[in-house]
């Protein structure tokens, strides 16, 4: 009964005020065929005490990256999350709130994911941004169904093999229903054909380039379909945003921006869009206004593209955004603000170039040799990535991810994130690990 | 006073946390990329020290009301009660420290609790097999409604439509046109129930599902869902349950044995984990065996003893739906939630918000129209149109409420029932703050014919009253770049 | 400069404003000889991800109650903290803000002091209680000099020898200045001389007795002296408070009610008192008043006691008190309420009773044999107690005080307390390891 | 609207958190307890809900002002900015969840971190030897005051009397009470400063101890500090130094150097740990090597590679002053602190507190008597005589400005002072907040003239306006039965 405030005398006085003898009654429309005459086969309710230690106890039986030192990238980074991110999205006027539709009793949360678009938007070099959407593959997937929506004949989507797996995937089963094609592409001079509605690249992608974007938007343009970047925010602090480059549509993954791990989730996804776009992201937009006063506030807007209005013709069927996650995104980004944010990213630029040194000097040659990039990147390694990476976990080393896990054209290739939580000496002992697996 | 924003507390030069200097050691970044990639614009980020961000922040959550501030009647949404003991779990380093590409083998733990979260939700719904992937519940729809669509082409059977009934969620006819169907309406009958004649009519080999809340968006049980199940199966469709309202049939009914092959849950709503101003949430589906084949990639198998993987190879599968498996710190807290109750819990759960709900209509029932014969479930709709015709529209009351200290009931919707206003008190709100409710909203009757400006002007005591909705969106300013420009043109 | 606002500009700007050129000159008061011009000898200062992980390495070398299955005792218990009660605690409105001199803007801290009081008062059987005191030792010392304070011929304080030593001696260091001289006594009658300001008895006491106190309260109070309780707040729960035996003044330690360990601080400690005492009362006193439109309202009061006001006249140098900790007690008794308090102490006396069943069929009995107990006891070793809880801790186990520490006529006696959270289980392997101990 | 009280929202057999349930396996009370021994009367706790519990107490946090909410300069308090990642740190279950009777073999991290803590405390105040135990300023002047009163009695020398500042915190002379002493005097000079002549006409054989604020409560370095300790040495006595203004000298002058031979540190001032609505707070002791051995029982002795122990055999130590080794929750921020700092940031925290604190008073200076010559050190005390002459105490001013948003300064302090107001900006605010403080103060002045009652009925918009202190002090109310009982009877 935790968490029911109702006493014997409560329950009385309510059935007594409803005539009735039992709850049973209200339940009298229930088939009774179909009625469940026993008890859920669940486990035993726990008092809090027991709850504590066993769910404490499994916690404990994961290694978690207090106790790995990782290496891990792709979307998700072990960044610093600042004790005050926590301290104040778990506010219970944060957390327990639900989406703002009474703007007079919300303006928190509304100023919050407006502070947020505000961001993205200026991250991006967009023109505006949304509130969030799920993760950044979801947020691939609805970037594609806008593209789709937006020129009717046109079916296919060309993505690029440097986009994120996952993105691709979840575009391909977001668009399957809606007849779409979507074609992998190596390279700009495969951009062609007047049935694309979109090219989607990431930025920087896969294997850490970033040099190929501008004229990837260029030959999208002219072939009139839409470019869409997937893009990683943190990189956006030393890199030329995609939106500069002429991208329609910018996407990512949020997670790097002071949201904790969590296995994936929640994170959450971001979107910012040129101005023609606006009208046709999906998800609660939140816009500024005023009150009969005169005074500021902020309300959610344009809700005529979404389902509880236009319910079939919506944008899109998403109802929820990830709220918290772009509240904790928009703290995480104020406590860092522009120089915090460019060091974060410098830092982790620079140690990842001196592993890439020390690695090429054992033999682990980065894969485009020349191609710029900043804190992840791509070597070969000469034998089996995965053995490789179980000699490192015996060694509390998450090694980097094997990438012909991803593509088969990619046999061989070892995926490397260096964030700000590394040190020289996580890098030395990485190296020092690689030398011994090689010479064992 | 405007409600502030982050960046007007920016001043050039400030800074916030302290982050690692970079110390020189591989270059800089005019070594790494060549100019044309190296940002020149501004990042429009505010530079403020931490000071100046946990006052703001702690000030904007004081302009915010949630469940821990008050009553939070908002129909649908099962604004219930969100144990702090479940927060605290998420945030254990060994559930939320943890990469998405970890090998299994280092993560036991919190694969054997998703586990048995899959198991106990599989029981809860009565159905055979769960994903516990989808982010919400209009993703566990879309994520279901694509299961069907593959299930059925699976069997060579490509059908065209889905039906809805006209009370249902706008995520339901969304959901179903983002998976390729076109949406057909089911009007609802004289009890605010699914119009069974009509449904056998509109039921033919092109009906691919028809998606149904139970209890539904009235708060009505659909007590002849059996008959609804045996019309939609007879015609080779499927059958797939909306779970928003499974709050009301915890351990009483379970959509299985009612006849439902899909089946998704809003574990922030059912399993009381917080809705975080709007997300996230998590919508996990759970399906009959005919349809675990087309569950989303990847799927968790193994045990705590032979060990955990995770499963890609499944080649009948929808595809992946999102990043990895789910919002993993908002299926800790359900689990958490889960393990609190107890199967004796989570039959209470649902008695006592069904009990609430009907306890509070018979309170304001005399002065406030319910269009359908109760009994009602864990919500109920009531019609304001006789206060309409006496001068006050439902979102008149809606906002008068906030005067009262509790936040409004859902206001239009559902949209059969004109003037509507939902309301959903939930198990852990006690009797007395469901009287002073029901007190508020006799008072508020009361003064519609007393004081009119009383309704027409709340609230009255907020950080601003009623905004310019339509200005907003006529004119929409998105961001503060946008917002500034606007201000200072016009000041 | 974490946490210092300043930009150069706003610097120079201030500067300029006093007319000086740098921060110097607003030095130059400082004796020339005495200035340090060098930098302190500190270790350098860390980004907060560095200082973060600094800090997770340092708390991560220690063994906490997570890890090991405590049966520690006297006074710290291991037990279970509701998740509510640090979400609720931590708020930075209560945990940023000062001791409410201006209450207007206190009345958050204000009204959960007097709901402590109040819960104090009703749980020790007294008249009145204050805002708390620095711990459960000190409170005993300001209820010693309060005691003194009261009677100037009097200079004698009769110290049970079953009160925890470490009250005993922060009472000694207290008074001592004062010209007070302790004396152990082992019963009521010891109790005796127109001498003793007050007589101070522990209940439970230190092996778990109870029943002893009424009479030494009698004889206390027949010899003109006061009677002081230090008591376990859990345990009245299910005992007669001391106030009801007769007591003047009950102090105890606080922590058991919602406060983590923490080594020992910071807790709290509480003092109820009988109405004669409420004026003599060291520290904070919060009471409850009306504002000019007769609206209830919270005061810091009957201050003319206190340091600020009456200097070397005050009944105690007392300034701060324990605030925090005294309002994650409020919070915790709100959230048990009078049955979960039962409840949490009936389980700890029953697994404590099924333990010392099983430790005396192992051949460790109870000292005093029959003397009714709670949740704490003393059983006496055959060996080394020291030996004995060397064993036990290899195995992950913290077996009880050694009690032949305190006090030399206690050798091989062994105190163990069980809480709620311990289980069957873990008695049942403390057994077994016991076993194994004796068989080696 | 009354404070409300969480007795208020009790309701017979509600329950909050779940607790494990009695099992009976070794009996129950009556099987463990006589009669007598067994309790009737009633716990007096509420019955409440976890829900009602945490809506409580939100509430009433709300009703509070902390540094999170804005600016407080609370003279003689150091209101500075608490950092949240000293609060992680404090929470995290290796400093957390450790028994004090752990053996110290199994808690090598924290007692690293308490003597690295002392090591960098000894070399912050210039002293030999430091003790983490003082659970407060107070608590750390006793500590010091008995350790000079014993090292004393080791000589033989029996000395009755301590010398205390006119200015000085009303802990001094308290605590020179409770450990024995009688207590003189010294009165200041017209710079605010100890009057030295007075100093050595009272300064003889019979004094143990001058106790001196340094910079003292008017914000003023006590410039003849070194003729002071010379006068105070030459008689044989020591000299104390109260550190709740070391804030102003960190890293510029030590206590050490200046002659000092005991010294506590405030850390909830100077160290950035939250004062948690009046404590807990941490008063670190540090002396010189002559006064070691007198230090309270345990020390803390060992090092990292041989292991750590608790030193007790310590016979001239004073004793045991709490109990076990201090409170660590605030000395592990305090730890987390100092390492954020480094000794560059140290001093950056003195000068740039003293930088703001002149630069508030510059600001107004012009409206404000400011009775003492600068420059200030990090506070300063203004003389409102004149404004009082004007219809206007210090205590209306100081209420005025809650209507600003700002904390009071602290009032009626020190006493040497007519209609003091003593302000103490800190180095984490902005200089717009000062700014605004300084202009929300002169306001206030012209308002002195405009428009009085806007002073007198200060503040306007708090939840009870000023409240009766004489009726709460003739008539207390201490609890919720007697103060239930006497409104009851009123209504």
């Amino acid at each position: 009964m935790a968490y029911i405030p109702d006493t014997p005398e409560d329950r009385a006085h309510m059935l007594a005020a409803l005539g009735i003898d039992a709850v049973d009654a209200l339940f009298e429309d229930l088939p009774p065929s179909v009625r469940l005459n026993r008890l859920l086969d669940v486990p035993p309710a726990l008092s809090e005490s027991e709850l504590s230690r066993h769910l404490r106890q499994l916690a404990a039986q994961n290694r978690d990256l207090g106790q790995l030192t990782s290496f891990l990238g792709g979307g998700f980074y072990d960044r610093y999350v600042p004790a005050a991110v926590g301290a104040l999205a778990q506010r219970g006027e944060f957390l327990t709130a639900y989406t703002p539709y009474q703007p007079e009793v919300s303006q928190g949360t509304l100023a919050a994911i407006f502070e947020f678009q505000s961001m993205i938007q200026t991250l991006t070099g967009t023109d505006a941004s949304q509130a969030s959407l799920y993760d950044g593959a979801s947020a691939v997937g609805e970037a594609c169904l806008m593209a789709l929506a937006n020129a009717p004949k046109r079916h296919r989507l060309l993505f690029g093999r440097t986009v994120l797996s996952q993105s691709r995937q979840v575009a391909e089963t977001y668009s399957r229903a809606r007849g779409a094609e979507i074609t992998v592409i190596d390279g700009v001079d495969e951009i062609m054909g007047d049935d694309v509605a979109a090219v989607i690249w990431q930025y920087p992608d896969l294997l850490g380039q970033i040099t190929a974007l501008p004229a990837i938007i260029e030959k999208t343009h002219a072939i009139g379909a839409v470019a869409i970047v997937v893009a990683d925010p943190v990189a956006l602090a030393l890199l030329t945003p995609p939106g500069e480059f002429g991208a329609d549509i910018v996407v990512g993954e949020g997670q790097p921006l002071g949201n904790r791990l969590q296995l994936g989730g929640p994170t959450f996804g971001f979107m910012g869009v040129k101005s023609p776009w606006i009208r046709k992201m999906p998800g609660r937009i939140v816009g500024a206004t005023v009150d009969h006063a005169g005074r500021r506030g902020f309300v959610l807007t344009l809700q005529a593209r979404e389902q509880h209005i236009r319910r079939e013709k919506a944008t899109s069927n998403i109802c929820s955004n990830h709220s918290l996650n772009a509240l904790m995104a928009t703290i995480y980004l104020s406590l860092l603000g522009p120089e915090g944010l460019k060091a974060v990213a410098t830092v982790s630029a620079e140690l990842a170039h001196y592993l890439a040194d020390r690695l090429a000097s054992a033999g682990l040659v980065r894969v485009p040799r020349q191609e710029p990039f900043l804190y992840e990147f791509t070597v070969r390694v000469p034998g089996s990535v995965a053995d490789l990476n179980r000699h490192l976990l015996d060694r509390g080393i998450l090694g980097g991810r094997d990438l012909g896990q991803e593509d088969p054209a990619w046999q061989g290739l070892w995926q490397l994130a260096v964030t700000e939580q590394r040190t020289k000496d996580d890098c030395d002992r990485l190296v020092e690990e690689v030398l011994a697996w090689q010479s064992r | 006073m405007a409600v502030p924003l982050i960046f007007e507390r920016s001043h050039p030069g400030r800074r916030g946390v302290a982050v690692p200097t970079p110390t020189g050691i591989a270059g800089q970044l005019a070594d790494w990329v060549p100019a044309e990639f190296r940002r020149q614009s501004d990042l429009g980020l505010p530079e403020v020290t931490e000071e100046d961000v946990v006052r703001h922040y702690t000030y904007l959550s004081h302009l915010n009301y949630g469940v821990d501030t008050g009553f939070y009647p908002l129909g649908s949404c099962t604004m219930k009660y969100n144990p702090k003991v479940n927060d605290w779990a998420a945030g254990l380093p060994g559930f939320a420290d943890v990469h998405p590409d970890q090998p299994p083998s280092t993560i036991p733990g919190l694969l054997f609790l998703l586990a048995e979260l899959e198991r106990a939700l599989a029981e809860v719904t009565g159905m055979d097999a769960v994903s516990l992937q989808p982010a919400a519940g209009a993703h566990g729809e879309l994520t279901g409604i694509l299961m069907i669509r593959a299930y059925l082409a699976a069997q060579g059977d490509q059908r065209t439509t889905v039906l809805v009934p006209d009370s249902a969620h706008g995520t339901n006819p969304a959901t179903a046109a983002m998976a390729g169907y076109q949406v057909r309406e089911i009007p609802s009958n004289r009890r605010g129930r699914v119009d069974l004649a009509a449904l056998r009519q509109h039921m033919d080999g092109s009906v691919a599902a028809l998606m149904l809340t139970n209890p539904n968006t009235l708060g009505l049980f659909e007590d002849e869902v059996l008959e609804i199940a045996e019309t939609v199966h007879r015609a080779g469709g499927l059958l797939y349950y909306d779970g928003a309202n499974a709050n009301a049939i915890l351990g009483r009914v379970r959509p299985g044995d009612m006849g439902f092959d899909v089946v998704h849950l809003n574990l922030h709503k059912t399993f009381a984990t917080p809705h975080g101003g709007g997300g996230p949430g998590a919508g996990p589906v759970a399906v009959k065996k005919a349809l675990e084949p087309f569950l989303p990639l990847p799927r968790l198998v193994g045990n705590a003893e032979t060990g955990w993987q995770w499963d890609y190879d499944r080649p009948q599968s929808i595809g992946r739906v999102r990043s990895y498996y789910g919002n993993i710190g908002v299926l800790v807290r359900a689990y958490a939630y889960l393990r609190s109750q107890g199967a004796e819990g989570l039959k209470q759960v649902a008695e006592t918000a069904v009990l609430h709900a009907n306890y509070l209509l018979s309170q304001v029932g005399q002065d406030y129209h319910s269009p359908f014969p109760g009994p009602v479930k864990h919500e109920f709709v009531l019609s304001l149109t006789e206060q309409k015709r006496r001068g006050a529209r439902a979102l008149d009351v809606a906002k008068r409420l906030i005067d009262f200290g509790m936040y409004p009931p859902t206001v239009y919707f559902p949209l059969v029932v004109e003037e509507a206003l939902m309301v959903e008190p939930t198990e852990t709100e006690s009797r007395e703050m469901i009287d002073r409710f029901a007190d508020a909203l006799k008072q508020i009757n009361r003064e519609i014919d007393e004081n009119p400006a009383l309704l027409h002007e709340a609230p009255h005591d907020t950080i601003v009253s009623r905004l310019d909705e339509a200005r907003a969106a006529r004119h929409p300013l998105l961001g503060w770049p946008q917002l500034k420009a606007e201000e200072e043109s016009r000041s």
